[in-house]
């Protein structure tokens, strides 16, 4: 009875000792979370991620291990003694409500902060890019570069016009070291947009128009994929982000793009309301 | 032993459970589910109600308001019904009790007929889901249709239709995207032009000006509205219609809604165009599966209450199933609740 | 179940009914007299009312209510609260509202 | 209460039943409870081939299929296509939540239990009982058919998400399968509900005399907080199949919007109907879903705090405390649904109220985990199989809640949503939790059901084998997910592009191996199962010298289950009462001198 205590102890022991080691391996081996480039959002993000680890490990540890004393200390099946008559402590339980209470507490709204910045507040700046997703491809529209001005032009995230904008597939470039905006949304089934070395994620749904914000500290090619299933092909909807170095660089690649397009002389301007629609729909019928 | 016990706990353990009996009690825990059934079926039709950027007015759908608030009167009377028929089972009156039974089961069959009623119409009148015709092009075709076959049973070319005239152009030149030619222009132009004498539009003469006077024609018009403080008047939507045209510039989709909601409901009104109803289908889906629900909950109850009158004619009907009159009565009751929200919901807000 | 059989109290039920088609009435017609608007108002309430009394008399909630209540209430708090919670998301919508959806068409 | 002891007095209790009566469509709650318990079992295989079917494609994106491969996909050169691997994680999330888990909880165990611990007869309902076991089938049927359907089943995840799910089109799942998907779930929520009623119904009305609520044992307790989980929740999830079912049907547009260039057409698959909202059958799926997992973890929470007390003969450590937060957890669970939402496009405000319930909800878990660990505290261990199955859904439990901090918090939700770490997050707490609970309780009850007991050696094997491969296994998905594996891939090839791409596969292939080695330990259990029932160690009908009324009938309880309606006296944790003179207490024994009553603290 008393090894097969010890043996039952030992090997609920292995949880924590593996549950900390291997995270620390994978640590040790840049294994555990992708590098972090961004340095406006994503590095709040992981600030609070530490946090909650920290917080959850020690309770982890601490949980873990108790449970192990607690087998360990226990009574030896043939000792005479009989075990603890006790129901319950009124202050331990009043104690550990109060305590955890207070850490819930203070996880839950150290992070407000955090989650209003990323996904409450909308950046005022006019948008970058309009991703439409679709069954399996990411349209990425972005505004042609206007001479007369010297910078893009107004990017009308509801209807971009064919006209004002250009398309690129499954390829999203961002200027580095800036918050950026995209409106994203899916022309046939829910994708998600999601970059995870710049910490963001948001759902690309039909009928509904959503802003991302996000920055990238480095320039560089990074993945970005589709995480909500989308249908058998879902893991072939892989594209990547190109970070420009500046904004100068971007504004430049943009100029680029709309010289090598040729951008057709813009309609008259009748009904200011008016955008052509691509094709004619007869739906319904 | 006994002497302790009563020193322990004060007293020997009672039966424990609810002054209710397990049928009525569990009734209530169904209908607790049905209450959650039915937020959750409601909360959704609010939620698309009020979350859609347009819902067809009841009228539009072909809703009488006089059937529905009949139908409440109905469901109200057949609730009355069953808590007599209680009452008359309480106090030993069976005969009388099945004949209250009989006319609940009656009512309830009354609030059928008028569901099928109701629903014959909409499907009549095409208002099923799936079959209420949203975009404006398929409106039109079929509007071109309609007018083609009136023309060739009057024997005439449809061309000599005003009506058909004005669609197919509407049709052509902005939904799709067809080349106006000078001289069609032109004639357009001048119809305008006659349809409006007061309005003081200048002449033309060559069929390449249209676009360009007509594009200013209706900027000055637009800037007398904003004076008057309306948006749109027939003069502008006509002008409008055309200077698109002219500039080969196809309607986008809110304003083929706009243009075709003024030709058949202004210009045409007596020729009977088909009507545009958007979100008419959700409507539509939302109204057959709400009050198709609601059906589906009267005929379970009438189920019990034909249960109740074999009882009956088998003589096995006394005071000892009241608890089945009860519960039939409570669940019966519930349905009638349900139905005191669906019907302002639908017939009156909706 | 003779024990909970005791008397059970019948009240009026046809001073109910009458109260029940007055207020089919006043809904109906508040369609008719009424701004949209207030008649909204009217016709919720009256439902409201019109509940209130079914369940009251006809389902004998007047008497058992300290039977059931324990069922009913949690029940309406949960139902309430997720046509609620449903209501900032799917209705008010930020990202809904961004998009041209058509407005009525009828409001020019 | 006397009067509803008589209520159904009438029954059968001499006469012989025809075995159809007896053993098919019986009324008994026992065999009720053990036909929902073999069930469950049979499709617990069916579920688990499926996850090996995905830990190999996980691994071995490209090799052939062992066994089945070349049958199965010979166009493919028996490798798994793209559509059977999302079929495939439909399928196994379906069938493992709404056929084994839920089935197992709430209605195999229930059934059997909440009679005999609240000492009754049978179920209030019993007919309605039968029902809901029947009911089941139908369920099934649509399940398994769905495999057979030319098309292929359902392939847009447990969650059925539309648009996905109800554009017929869309995909090759999205067809006849999904819409036997959506009637196999109507009919597991009708049985449910039979279920549920009569739960509360039973356990309202029917206890035992001197049975008062807190001398109910935990696991009648979590039972009924299930119940009322599932009376209040499962409406909602009916709305959103029907609804659903509709829009699949393809008439219907509760849940296809209108592109907001007010096109219908969704990428080239004509709709008849649009204008719906995609969010709302999230919210209302949710609504029910979330407390789903709920209902499927509190009854193994309850019958945990049962097993561990008896087994390690001391009273359950703060037993009102343990009540209040399943019920802290009920009540909030209702509340917390939008945490699956977080980056759905729900208005992220909302998202921050959702974020602060769901971190509150950790607080009565944790009253719990405290509860369990000293509960163990100065206690004296009989180191049964049953216990250590026990202890074993108390550590990782522990791991799959703290996990849920991680997405509980919006923005670190933001990164790991949909990730392998949720994978991690969900099976910890249902399977490493959930699964191992209710082998525990298997273990536990067996005596019970079958007069004989299981095994304890083999019983031990099948613990060691099962503790430590699926520990390594489901652990390493946590940072496999933190790495940014997606959910739902069904080649993970891609990944090695990224830094840690190689890392990823090796994580994933220890991961396979491991479920593989105990997939193999399973053989064990299911061996034991059916040897022990046949040539187990004949034993008397309290084997574990427990106090709870279930021990007090016969083993197996015949129909009718107690010679004579159990009187109660106390609480059912008096283990090791220093005044009696064996270390139980059963809640039937009449009060003993020096005794007091006690609940809690
Ligand atoms: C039995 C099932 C079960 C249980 C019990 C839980 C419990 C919890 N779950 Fe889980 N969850 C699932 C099953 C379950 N979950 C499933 C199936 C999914 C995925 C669905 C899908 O998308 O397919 C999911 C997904 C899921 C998400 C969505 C993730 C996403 O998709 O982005 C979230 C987010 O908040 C979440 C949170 C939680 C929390 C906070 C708890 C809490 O109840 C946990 C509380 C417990 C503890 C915290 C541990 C014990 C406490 C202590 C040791 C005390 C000290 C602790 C602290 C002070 C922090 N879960
Ligand atoms: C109760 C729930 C439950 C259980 C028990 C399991 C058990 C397992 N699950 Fe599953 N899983 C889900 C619920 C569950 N899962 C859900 C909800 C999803 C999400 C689906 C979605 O995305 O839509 C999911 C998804 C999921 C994925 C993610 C797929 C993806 O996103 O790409 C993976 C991958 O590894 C996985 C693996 C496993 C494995 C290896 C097991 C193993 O533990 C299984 C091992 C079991 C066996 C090998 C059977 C052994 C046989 C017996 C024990 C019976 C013996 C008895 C008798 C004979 C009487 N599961
Ligand atoms: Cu797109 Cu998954
Ligand atoms: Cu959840």
């Amino acid at each position: 009875m008393r090894l097969q205590k010890l043996l039952w102890t030992l090997l609920f022991l292995s949880v924590p000792i593996f549950g900390v080691v291997s995270f620390w391996v994978c640590d040790r081996y840049q294994a555990l979370w992708p590098a972090n480039v961004s340095e406006i959002y994503g590095r709040k993000i992981d600030h609070l991620f530490d946090v909650i680890m920290w917080i959850t490990g020690i309770f982890f540890v601490g949980t873990e291990l108790l449970l192990v004393y607690a087998m360990f200390t226990s009574k030896d099946q043939d000792s005479q003694e009989k075990a603890d008559f006790v129901h319950g402590n009124r202050t331990m339980e009043i104690g550990w409500t109060l305590m955890a209470a207070a850490i819930l507490i203070f996880v839950a709204f150290y992070q407000i902060p955090t989650w209003t910045e990323v996904k409450v507040q909308k950046p005022k700046k006019p948008a970058d890019a309009h991703i439409t997703a679709s069954m399996w491809m990411w349209q990425v529209r972005y505004p042609l570069w206007d001479e007369k001005a010297q910078a893009p032009r107004k990017l009308d995230v509801v209807q971009p016009a064919l006209s004002e904008t250009f398309e690129l597939v499954n390829e999203l470039h961002i200027p580095a070291k800036e918050t950026v905006l995209i409106y994203v949304t899916s022309r046939d089934v829910i994708h998600s947009f999601y970059v995870p070395k710049m910490r963001v994620k948001q759902d690309a749904v039909p009928g509904l128009l959503i802003p991302v914000w996000f920055d990238a500290a480095r320039p560089g090619n990074y993945e970005f994929y589709c995480a909500e299933l989308c249908g058998p092909g879902h893991y072939m909807m892989r594209a990547r982000v190109v970070v420009h170095e500046s904004r100068k660089e971007y504004e430049q690649w943009l100029r680029e793009q709309t010289e090598r397009l040729r951008a057709p002389t813009p309609p008259p301007q009748v009904a200011a309301s008016s955008t052509p629609t691509e094709s004619l729909s007869l739906a319904g019928k | 032993m006994a002497a302790l016990e009563h020193a322990l706990h004060g007293e020997e353990p009672r039966a424990m459970g609810l002054p209710l009996p397990n049928s009525k009690l569990a009734m209530w825990l169904f209908l607790a589910t049905e209450i959650m059934f039915f937020s959750g079926l409601i909360g959704a039709y609010i939620v698309q109600r009020f979350g859609a950027p347009h819902w067809p007015r009841p009228e539009e759908m072909h809703l009488v308001v006089a059937l529905g608030a009949f139908n409440t009167f109905v469901l109200i009377c057949s609730s009355v019904t069953v808590v007599l028929a209680l009452k008359a089972l309480h106090e030993e009156k069976t005969q009388q009790a099945a004949m209250f039974l009989l006319a609940t089961f009656l009512l309830g069959g009354v609030f059928m007929v008028v569901k099928a009623i109701e629903y014959t119409d909409k499907w009549r009148h095409h208002l099923l889901p799936g079959q209420v015709i949203e975009s404006v092009p398929a409106l039109v075709q079929e509007a071109l249709a309609e007018r083609r076959q009136v023309a060739q049973q009057q024997k005439k070319k449809p061309e000599e239709d005003a009506v058909f005239v004005a669609l197919d152009r509407f049709y052509r030149y902005n939904i799709g995207n067809a080349r106006l030619q000078p001289a069609q222009a032109l004639k357009w132009y001048n119809d305008v032009r006659n349809a409006f004498p007061q309005a003081g539009l200048p002449d033309i003469t060559r069929g390449e000006e249209v676009a360009e006077t007509v594009g200013r024609l209706v900027q000055t018009r637009r800037a007398e509205l904003k004076e008057k403080r309306t948006a749109h008047d027939p003069l502008l939507e006509e002008l409008e219609a055309l200077s698109l045209a002219a500039h080969g510039i196809p309607m986008s989709r809110r304003q083929q809604a706009v243009h075709y909601h003024y030709l058949s409901e202004q210009k045409y009104r007596e020729a009977h165009l088909p009507e545009l109803r958007l979100y008419g289908n959700t409507w539509s889906s939302f109204y057959f599966t709400l009050t198709g629900i609601h059906a589906l909950h009267v005929l379970g109850g009438m189920v019990i209450f034909a249960v109740l009158l074999v009882f009956y004619l088998l003589g096995r009907l006394g005071p000892d199933k009241a608890i089945w009159v009860e519960n039939a009565g409570l669940y019966w009751h519930f349905v009638d609740i349900v139905w005191i929200f669906l019907f302002p919901l639908l017939y009156l807000i909706g | 179940m003779t024990a909970t059989h005791e008397t059970h109290a019948h009240p009026n039920y046809l001073a109910v009914f009458a109260a029940l088609v007055v207020l089919t009435g006043i809904s109906v017609s508040s369609e008719y007299f009424l701004g949209a608007g207030a008649a909204h108002v009217v016709n919720v309430l009256v439902a409201v009312c019109k509940a209130v009394l079914v369940a009251m008399f006809f389902m004998h909630l007047k008497y058992d209510w300290f039977k059931v209540y324990f069922m009913v209430v949690p029940t309406l708090i949960v139902g309430i609260v997720l046509v609620l919670t449903l209501m900032p998301d799917a209705t008010f919508s930020q990202y809904r509202n961004l998009l041209g959806v058509p407005p009525p068409i009828v409001a020019d | 209460m006397q009067a509803t002891n008589t209520e159904h007095h009438e029954g059968h209790h001499g006469h012989e039943l025809s075995f159809i009566r007896r053993y098919i469509f019986s009324t008994d709650h026992k065999i009720i409870g053990l036909q929902f318990f073999f069930t469950a079992w049979v499709m617990m295989i069916v579920g688990g081939l499926l996850a090996l079917l995905i830990r190999w494609q996980l691994a071995y994106p490209d090799a052939e299929v062992p066994l089945i491969g070349r049958w199965l996909w010979p166009h493919n050169a028996g490798k798994m296509t793209p559509e059977a691997y999302v079929s495939a994680v439909t399928m196994h999330g379906s069938i493992m939540i709404f056929a084994v888990v839920i089935p197992m909880t709430t209605a195999a165990f229930g059934n059997y239990l909440i009679p005999l611990q609240i000492g009754f007869r049978d179920m209030a309902f019993p007919t309605l009982n039968m029902l809901s076991y029947w009911f089941i089938w139908p369920a099934l049927a649509c399940f398994i058919a769905s495999f057979f359907s030319a098309s292929g089943p359902a392939g847009s995840g447990w969650t059925a998400y539309p648009t996905l799910s109800v554009i017929q089109q869309a995909a090759p799942g999205s067809g006849t399968g999904q819409t036997l998907w959506y009637l196999g779930l109507l009919f597991v929520g009708v049985s449910s509900m039979m279920g549920s009623v009569n739960y509360l119904t039973t356990i309202i009305n029917c206890r035992a005399p001197g049975m008062t609520f807190f001398r109910l044992p935990m696991t009648t307790w979590s039972l009924f907080v299930t119940a009322i989980l599932q009376a209040f929740a499962l409406p909602v999830l009916t709305v959103a199949l029907i609804l659903g079912l509709l829009d699949n049907l393809g008439f219907t547009s509760f849940f296809v919007p209108q592109n907001f260039d007010g096109n219908w057409i969704v990428n080239n698959f004509a709709r008849r109907s649009a204008g719906g909202q995609p969010l709302l059958f999230q919210h209302l799926f949710w609504f029910y879903s979330h407390p789903a997992v709920y209902i499927m973890v509190l009854p193994t929470m309850g019958m945990a705090s049962d097993i561990i007390a008896t087994h390690v003969r001391k009273p359950l450590f703060g037993y009102k405390p343990m009540v209040y937060s399943i019920l802290g957890i009920a009540g909030l669970g209702f509340i917390v649904w939008g945490h699956h939402m977080f980056v759905s496009g729900m208005n992220p405000t909302l998202g921050t109220a959702f974020m602060v319930a769901t971190i509150m909800i950790a607080l009565p878990s944790s009253v719990k985990v405290f509860n369990w660990i000293f509960t163990l505290w100065g206690s004296k261990p009989d180191w049964s199989t049953a216990l250590l199955f026990a202890l074993a859904f108390v550590a990782f439990f522990i791991i799959g809640g703290l996990s849920g901090i991680f997405m509980a918090s919006t923005p670190t939700d933001i990164h790991i949503h949909d990730t392998y770490f949720i994978v991690a997050h969900f099976h910890f707490v249902i399977m490493l939790g959930g699964m191992f609970a209710i082998f525990a309780a298997t273990y536990h009850w067996f005596p019970k059901m079958f007069g004989r007991k299981m095994n304890e050696t083999l019983g031990k094997l099948h613990f060691v084998f099962s503790f430590i491969p699926i520990f390594i296994g489901f652990y390493l998905m946590h940072q496999v997910g933190l790495l940014g594996q997606p959910r739902r891939y069904a080649d993970i090839r891609p990944m090695l592009d990224t830094e840690a791409g190689y890392a990823i596969i090796l994580m994933n292939k220890i991961s396979t191996h491991s479920i593989f080695v105990f997939a193999a330990a399973q053989v064990i259990f299911a061996f034991n199962l059916f040897y022990s029932m046949f040539f187990g160690e004949k034993v008397d009908r309290n084997p574990w010298r427990s106090n709870s009324l279930e021990w007090e009938a016969p083993s197996p309880p015949p129909h009718g289950n107690f010679e004579r309606t159990p009187v109660v006296y106390r609480g059912p944790y008096e283990y090791s009462h220093p005044a009696a003179e064996q270390d139980y207490l059963p809640q039937t024994h009449p009060p003993i001198p020096g005794e007091e009553e006690h609940t809690g603290h």
